[in-house]
């Protein structure tokens, strides 16, 4: 079946959502956000929080970490200008800090959530050793210690353009779970900047079935055109056009 | 409620945030006060700290690159789809600022400690961030409640702005200020020694006689002043009222990203409001 | 939102509420849920540790007088002008039920603590006072922050309940539920690991879509169940909806002073609501 | 000029309350109500805060000790079924905690708020052994210790149906301010059960001048009907049949 790159990642992704009841999606995240549509589609008691249209909060800016800290958060989503192979974050800069010599935009609630929501999936579409490093060099959200027994806060996944990784908190290293089709093994150690486990054989990311393809360019865009009109109109035209 | 409704023009409201100021401002989708924000820069006010609630972009970009600023305490700083905030990139590279990183609910905590009178807040999370090393106004002690075993947990010390500016749909004659579900705006108002509010516009009757209202409203005994500043929060968008001006916003994106840029820029938007 | 609101009957609400729960009422002003409280003591309820938000008055004496309580968590309980709550008193006398007396901020604080997911918050004042002294579950630390000398300050742990139960104006299809500005409905919803809920009535539309009723709005994601009872709150007033009915809280006042007394009140009461 | 027990008490609590901007008042309380409501009519800056009509607080039941915990109520009332002569307050119950032989409803929010409102001023009309004790069963909320230095909050003063008084902190005592017409400095010490200090001459509690008393049978009996009705109605029927 022919698919495009961003539907493998919203299928993969939606995948990963299994079992969850609440999903917070930041605003600015439109693959994850139409994943977390595709999960509801599927499921109607998934809640997809947090993002402008669906208002779901009513407390302020704080209602969303409260509800982590409460335990009713089953999954968000991070990414990163770093991500190292103990699944610790950079959301702030390279170089020495303060005066970083790139400075992004901040840690945001990263530091927080990573450390209380059970299923974070970290989603960064740029596979590169810029960006998967050996060591972060400003630790915003750190991965789990092997000590850190009370946390119940991520990593669940790692997805980029090229493979998906879970995250094994006895052994702190990512596994390779699967190589998007296009690409192989050799391409994917080549841009990893951090050692990672894997089986002797890595299986190909499945590419979704017509069913969800259909559920995705059907009633998953025409509801996502409200909250990314923008992504849905370039992704989606058809089903952006027709609604 | 009394008849003391604290009126006031934009420059008059500009003139209340003091040189040096602890300000706090909340973050872009929740309504900045954009025009006032052009009033302090007029103003040439000098040696902010700026806490953003919990992030900023365009405001805390201005403020900064207009020489404003000399603190800053956020979570984050960016103009979202429009891209980074090119002038707190380059404060911060040049150490022309001093920056206290944090993480949004540590700065939701402070100012709800503030808004209780206590000292301190405690927060799950942010263990082994290289934050804490970076924040000595931060602390980590041991849960005084833990069941068994080790239980360290940060406590944060409560941010009570001297000033909280923002904007907000409407006021009311009393001086009660409706800002709906925008919940940490009410936080701000409580945690800050003065409020400082523009409003798209200002209604007759009082916004506490229903609950209807009431549930929305912020009443006037916390706020200081008020001025009416229709698309207060122009380029940004507001809610249900008007979208960002992309145009606008995308010129900022590029010409900020070099100091002479901004320059034209700022003097081009400062010529706007006229004096 | 999604479409699985979660509504019953008065007597499945009930049913939702077991033997032993830590329970949280409000204060009898902000609407406790008295028809759902004649189910709980119809079903007969036992062993509660009942958390008054911060006090309570008809609801806690009812409840005390038909055997449901074992611990009661309160600032207060009183009858208001209809005078002192009899079977209250009685029963703390008797040593009936374990009572942990408290102040009004305390359980403020406990159920906040609970909303943020933090072990304890801290409070200032009531050093000194010898609720502490009987409350083993309190603790007094020092503030980590002095700047100077000792400082000492209460801590308190965080209130979890099982159960939250009271009476709102209105809950939408969805299973949004508008409370107003009575703001510690809320943060019993946020803090308490289920929440019960009776109506004056459901309506169509959606709470949330829109800014105004948005402001005042439980979202249905904290509401375990929703039970439409008109005249919920009877006899106690309810905001601008009724009035208390001052003939009943006058008899109940009366007869509550003796035990036979009580029972034949809560005889005549349980049959009102028939079956 | 003729003037009524509660006129006298509204005026004597008018005057404690001169210069304070936020007053907050309990809804079982028309005394304090109403002379807050004349203090008021007397300067439309005072904000009298906590009447159920007065609708002033949008953040629930907390906002009230917020307010004063962020040193913005300037004034409250606090009573008591006991207090003692170190300002100690009871409204817990006589006899042994916590099987008490009177137990009263509860502390309420007396142990914060009398601790951190600058000016907590003390009402209860009953003047008697049993309610001014040497010493309560029970501290709900202490008067001040010597070492407090970072209290900020009450006692102010201390009114009852006999006298005024005021509360010396330095030497942890009331003083016998003045004692209302009618009544004796005899009666006052034969009906309380703790030492005080007093001057030589005790004068007389000021009764209200016709100006004052014409504002508390006028606009502001109107005002308090809607708040207090039944207190209104005995008190000023007059005002209340006329508005």
């Amino acid at each position: 079946m022919d698919c495009r790159r961003e539907e493998l990642l919203i299928a993969a992704i939606a995948r990963l959502l299994e079992g969850c009841r609440n999903v917070a999606v930041g605003m600015l995240s439109p693959i994850p956000g139409t994943a977390a549509m595709l999960a509801r589609a599927r499921d109607p008691r998934v809640r997809v929080l947090g993002i402008l249209s669906g208002n779901s909060f009513t407390n302020g800016g704080v209602e969303l970490f409260d509800l982590a800290a409460q335990g009713r958060l089953d999954a968000f989503f991070l990414g990163g200008g770093q991500i190292d192979g103990r699944g610790n974050l950079n959301l702030v800069g390279t170089g020495d800090y303060p005066r970083s010599e790139v400075r992004w935009p901040g840690s945001f609630g990263s530091a927080f959530l990573y450390a209380l929501v059970p299923r974070v999936i970290l989603f960064r579409e740029e596979h590169s050793r810029r960006v998967l490093v050996p060591q972060v060099d400003f630790i915003s959200a750190p991965g789990p210690a092997a000590e850190d027994s009370r946390r119940r806060g991520g990593p669940h996944a790692l997805l980029t353009d090229l493979a998906l990784f879970t995250f094994d908190r006895e052994r702190r290293r990512f596994c390779l779970e699967s190589v998007h089709p296009g690409h192989g093994l050799d391409e994917v150690i080549a841009s990893t900047g951090f050692d990672f486990d894997r089986l002797e054989t890595v299986p190909e990311t499945p590419t979704p079935d017509a069913e969800t393809l259909a559920l995705i360019r059907g009633p998953v865009a025409r509801e996502i055109a409200r909250t990314y009109p923008r992504f849905a109109a370039k992704l989606f035209p058809d089903a952006v056009a027709a609604s | 409620m009394t008849g003391n409704a604290p009126f006031s023009s934009l420059e008059e409201l500009a003139a209340q945030v003091p040189d040096g100021a602890k300000l706090a401002v909340p973050r872009d989708i929740t309504g900045p006060a954009m025009a006032a924000t052009r009033a302090l820069i007029r103003r040439g006010l000098r040696g902010l700290h700026l806490v953003c609630v919990p992030t900023s972009g365009l405001q805390a970009d201005l403020l900064i690159g207009a020489g404003c600023v000399a603190t800053l305490e956020t979570s984050a700083v960016t103009l979202g789809e429009f891209g980074p905030a090119p002038r707190f990139a380059a404060a911060v590279k040049a150490g022309a600022i001093a920056i206290l990183d944090a993480t949004c609910p540590a700065i939701h905590a402070g100012l709800q400690a503030a808004e209780k009178g206590i000292p301190f807040m405690p927060l799950r999370g942010v263990l082994g961030s290289d934050l804490i090393a970076h924040r000595p106004d931060w602390r980590v002690m041991q849960n005084p409640f833990a069941e068994a075993g080790d239980d360290p947990i940060l406590v944060l010390p409560a941010i009570r702005p001297d000033v909280a500016l923002f904007h907000a749909p409407r006021a009311d004659r009393f001086g009660n200020v409706w800002i709906g579900p925008r919940r940490e705006l009410m936080t701000m108002a409580h945690a800050a020694k003065e409020t400082l509010v523009t409003v798209e516009e200002i209604v007759d009757g009082d916004l506490l006689a229903e609950d209807e209202a009431a549930a929305g409203t912020i009443p006037a005994l916390y706020i200081s002043a008020i001025a009416e500043a229709r698309s207060g929060a122009w380029p940004l968008a507001f809610h249900d009222a008007y979208g960002a001006d992309a145009v606008e916003l995308a010129d900022y994106a590029r010409l900020a990203r070099t100091e002479p840029g901004f320059a034209q820029y700022l003097a081009r938007l400062l010529e706007l409001d006229g004096e």
